[in-house]
């Protein structure tokens, strides 16, 4: 939190993420008339995962608009309105589904601004949880967060705190290009405070140091980022090891410089990630830091996610897959040459 | 809504009208027990019922051939069942077990027996589609006389898949049956609030294409039109969308209460007409007396209690099988120069082991 | 092939017909043009030519009002001179120069001027539908009684994009009229190996969409049915489909001599319809003089040249401008921390900055 | 070439990348009745750019099979045919338009093996040319090579040569397994000796060293492979550098083997790829290295990619964007700490 823009003070609150999704969203819908959701089941059903329950009764059935199953004719729909200055926040049920609609993200909400040479902008939002966990097996259980990191064109953040989702969400209304909002299934129900000011939005391109250490520097972003907190309180309890943890919050624009400063006091480095770290998102931050911080690096850039395989279903196969908590702090150790 | 068939006039023989309607009852016991289960965490992931569906799953069943093709989405327990594999395989692979038909490797949305011509068991909406039209092309380039029957929801019919493999299939003469299970709703939207044309099977004619609605709950009528079509797609090559109104009495999966769309009273309606009544009505005009029924009730209930007991009884998959089945013969060579320097999972990956069991 | 509404019979007034020849022949001369600088190697990338549409195209866009929004596939260039676009601006795109209507970034699949509602120029085969729909989303939720046209192809009837963008259209009463250009091949395939129902405009009903098919190379017959349905959708929100029928003469682009795939034969016999030639001689028999209609040649040839002259004085684009436009106002700050340690290209990406000329 | 297995010899013959290929499917089809081509144009058109000319005349509208536009339907058509013991060769015009087809790649053909416990397998063969160049913009100039290699289930090769064009096409269609071919618009006319031995085939998962070199290893794919291959002669005879170039062949399985023991030689690393580079495959490479040499590194291991811009038209960007020789060849001397 360290670096978030808080401009007038009106307090907080504790509340779920999936709470401060929705407080964004009512707030910049209150804000700004062009602001509208659209997605399956985000109206009567009031959303796949309840984050937008309520708001199709405060603001109706047009600006709270639910889609057939199209994910690329709705997407599509959100690229066109927001080249004539609409402000769509397009809901995708899961980032899984998100693949039907790829041709309408990258090929043109992402080409917009350079293709036609700044004459028109794409003000989009596209919010959808990503990640695995609860047995939803290999096609629902998917992390791309690097296909669209990798997309010029495309701005890409990860809220891994209740303060973020509001924050970041806010950012990306507001942001005049269009802007993938990766959530996380397991996430929605984690509480921290939020702040109340409806002016509060979180930096696009700005990192945050979620927990300050001397040892080592984990990188991560969203759910990732509250397995890698809960595992440095572990190792720092059972280890005597400070651990840093850099939540990226952006992957595009990745802000570099942050994760190089903690580097430069650290000189260890493991980078943690929900989805597959082969051509995954761990793999540009190692390339990153093995070029930045070259000198300062007493050990290689150590990588975690999920195993590589398609999720499979049965639970002990899964708990097997997940980068949780102990394969991270294993991970962590072997970064610093200890035994676990 | 219309219906554009009448239902035929011969008749099921009582003998098959019994079997038939023992597996509605497998399956509807099945199911309950399913939910039971998950609700006991025994299950996981995404569980979907389709309780109040069977005449049309049962009677779609009953016209496929032994040797046709299935292919479905994610609603499926009763597919599963009335293609034959046994309960204890489906039930297996809801508990995650090696003994389920796809060795707990897929779970409620994955069911699949290529043995017995089901591949699958898919969990994107519309995505089965394309799928479904390659299995009959590749029966059309085998010269085989077979036909495929792709199940799909109300829901599926907006997505650009559906609308490339209609067009594949009728511009290709491809034996495959479209079966759309319009049960109202996709999770919450109503069929009019997502098809601007809710007569769904009137957008087959879009690629030249035979559509056609029937009543998905009377089983006999299910049989007439699932078999017609199946026969044309075998016969003369042709596609077919088979549109069967049915209502599911469940939430969209078990995790929905499934009332924040519907009321109370459009549920208890539609259960008046309960498709397992009504057949019981039949055998019972057709003299099955009610000690027979009753032992019907209680052998269904004998078999799913005997599924849960061998589901528990089948070993769940071992950590070091996580890799099983992903690739064919000859893969754990080519993986073999990824592991310098590794520690992303393909190290402990074995492609070619055995099930771990 | 059968044409379903008869062409119109209340005419033009004289001098409207004679500014549409104008730009008819604009948009042949034009293109006639750029096949030649292409080849010159002044023009690069793909290069779609219209000659023989002209009719369908400047009809089309004389029915849109001076508010409405156009979206077009990439064979655009007589859209973009008939909706007003100098042939300076798409000459210059054409070949790549900083007063081009994209500034020398889209080429010619990406011609566009919001100033005048043409919202591009796009490349991907139906992809632009999605985006039409959510301009006349737009529409509606602005109050504003306008109306969108989107042109397609023949070709792209058959995806996925056309499916969801027609259903929703019509499901939420959107303002937008999906001009199909069917000039009887997708590149070098006939409609009839592409689409199962050949006769495109059906495919409208599957959305209780209307739908009508008119001999696009008829320019009175264009205006009328483009204006009646424009109409509809402006007045009415009620989507449409408006199939125009034509031929193209050149190949798919300037890359394709388009002999592959059908002969020389079905060339000519189009071209002895010349829509030009036809509107010539109703202008002709209304009394404009020979003398006026080689003026316009004359003209048509001397714009074309200036705007040869033109493109060829427009600057190239700096090199390190290369982001121009990529991104909004205050994303410089947000990439200024991917730096450190980069030679990944951002370090020497300028967003905000001009463009370079 | 060297480690290519060539079972008999019957000789090589000197032919273009896209005759290679057509020889590859031609033998491929004669040898078994299962393999068909399938795609935009591939028959009556002869391919839109000409791979498959002839192949029609010889085989028939049934084997090589000219589809509607809808990759969607045809790739899902295609992963359904092989589940049924067809072997598809699936052409996509260019790797811009797998973009719509993306949920039947990665949300299905890649599922099959392990989501259905291995009960049922997908040998389809997915062909398409990346890249860009000859202005053809945003849309029409894109590699996503990566997105394709990060999933598990797909396996994923990249031709530098016509002899791995044939040699890799041919292990491709006869791999149980999806894999998808990625050729390259630019690389299709370049020309090289191939083996006209029809068990001639080029392992998957086995990088080549194309050019044996002490000073620097270059790791590219594709034609980033052709580019290096010109930039290591410059490099030899301007500066006197030796630089050896690993060309990968294969992505998924990725040979990190053969490129850590060119690093413990050459000691520098340049990673260089047609696509960009920021979460693209250069960033897998440098990862690998980072972590598998570690000890053997004298520099930060570099990367050169397209510049981070969907690509515009104007000659003059294009040609500032794209990885072209003189940008490699600085990057290799950057990356010895050399000047340019
Ligand atoms: C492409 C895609 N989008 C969204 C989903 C989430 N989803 C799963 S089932 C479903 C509703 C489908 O409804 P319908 O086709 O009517 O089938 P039913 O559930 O009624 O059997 C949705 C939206 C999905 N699985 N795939
Ligand atoms: C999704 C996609 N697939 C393939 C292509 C390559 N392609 C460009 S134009 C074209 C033919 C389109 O034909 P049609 O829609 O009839 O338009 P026309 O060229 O005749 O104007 C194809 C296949 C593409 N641009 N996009
Ligand atoms: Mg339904
Ligand atoms: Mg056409």
């Amino acid at each position: 939190m360290s670096t978030a823009e808080a401009t007038t003070t009106t307090g907080t609150e504790v509340m779920t993420y999936r709470e401060a999704l929705r407080l964004a969203l009512r707030e910049e819908m209150e804000r700004d008339e062009r602001v509208f959701l659209m997605g399956e089941e985000v109206g009567v059903f009031e959303g796949a995962y309840k984050v937008s329950a309520g708001l199709m009764d405060q603001f109706g059935a047009d600006r709270v608009r639910d889609t057939p199953i199209s994910e690329e004719g709705f997407v599509g729909a959100g690229a066109g309105a927001a080249m004539l200055g609409e402000r769509p926040v397009v809901e995708i049920m899961t980032l899984n589904f998100l693949l039907v609609a790829m041709d309408q993200v990258i090929n043109h909400a992402a080409k917009v601004g350079a293709m036609f040479g700044g004459e028109v902008r794409c003000p989009m939002v596209i919010r959808t949880p990503n990640g695995a966990g609860n047995q939803l097996t290999a096609q629902h259980s998917q992390s791309f967060d690097g296909w669209f990191a990798g997309t010029p064109g495309l701005k890409v953040v990860a809220p891994a705190s209740p303060a973020d989702a509001k924050g970041l969400l806010k950012a990306a209304i507001r942001d005049e290009d269009p802007v993938l909002v990766l959530e996380n299934l397991p996430i929605y129900k984690e509480k921290g405070e939020v702040s109340l000011d409806p002016e509060f939005v979180t930096p696009i391109g700005l990192a945050n140091v979620a927990r300050t250490g001397e040892d080592l520097t984990i990188v991560s972003h969203g759910f990732a980022t509250v397995r890698a907190l809960h595992v440095a309180e572990q190792l720092a309890a059972d280890h005597g090891i400070d651990a840093e943890v850099v939540d990226l919050r952006s992957l595009r624009p990745l802000d570099v410089q942050t994760i190089a400063e903690s580097v430069a006091k650290t000189n260890h480095v493991l980078c943690v990630e929900e989805g597959w770290p082969s051509y995954g998102v761990t793999a540009e931050i190692a390339a990153r830091v093995q070029k930045a911080c070259f000198d300062d690096l007493d050990a290689p850039v150590e990588r975690v996610g999920m195993a590589e395989v398609p999720l499979p279903y049965a639970k002990e196969l899964e708990l097997a897959a997940m980068p949780h908590e102990e394969r991270i702090a294993a991970a962590a150790l072997a970064t610093l040459g200890r035994a676990s | 809504m219309a219906v554009t068939v009448p239902p035929r006039t011969d008749q099921l023989d009582r003998d098959t009208r019994r079997e038939l309607y023992e597996t509605m009852v497998l399956s509807r016991v099945f199911e309950t027990e399913a939910e039971r289960q998950y609700k006991a965490a025994r299950i996981g992931g995404y569980c979907h019922l389709s309780s109040g569906q069977e005449a049309m799953t049962i009677g779609a069943m009953h016209a496929l051939h032994a040797d046709d093709l299935l292919v479905t989405g994610y609603r499926s327990h009763g597919f599963a069942l009335a293609r034959g594999i046994p309960p204890e395989a489906v039930m297996a692979e809801l508990f995650g077990r090696v003994d389920g038909c796809a060795h707990g490797r897929g779970g409620s949305m994955h069911l699949l027996d290529p043995s017995r011509g089901y591949y699958g068991g898919w969990g994107i909406v519309a995505g089965q589609l394309p799928i479904a039209t390659g299995l009959a092309l590749a029966l059309r380039r085998q010269g085989r006389e077979q036909a495929v029957l792709c199940e799909l929801g109300d829901g599926a019919v907006n997505m650009g898949a559906w609308h490339e493999s209609l067009n594949l299939a009728s511009l290709w003469d491809l034996p495959v049956v479209f079966l759309v299970v319009n049960n109202l709703y996709g999770m919450g939207t109503a069929v009019e609030r997502a098809s601007a044309e809710p007569d769904l099977y009137k957008r087959a004619s879009a690629y030249r294409m035979h559509g056609e609605r029937v009543d998905g709950d009377d089983l006999d009528t299910m049989i007439e039109a699932a078999d017609r079509l199946l026969t044309a797609a075998r016969e003369e090559h042709r596609p077919a969308v088979l549109e069967a109104v049915t209502y599911r009495y469940r939430g969209h999966s078990v995790a929905d209460a499934g009332l924040a769309y519907r009321s109370k009273e459009e549920i208890a309606e539609h259960q008046r007409h309960d498709p397992i009544v009504r057949e019981r009505e039949k055998l019972l005009a057709e003299g099955v007396s009610e000690e027979e029924l009753a032992a019907i009730d209680t052998h269904a209930d004998e078999r799913v209690a005997a599924a849960v007991q061998a589901a528990l009884d089948s070993p769940a998959p071992q950590p070091d099988r996580l890799a099983y089945g992903m690739h064919g013969v000859g893969s754990a060579e080519q993986f073999a120069r990824m592991r310098p320097g590794s520690a992303y999972g393909e190290e402990a990956l074995t492609f070619d082991a055995g099930l771990g069991a």
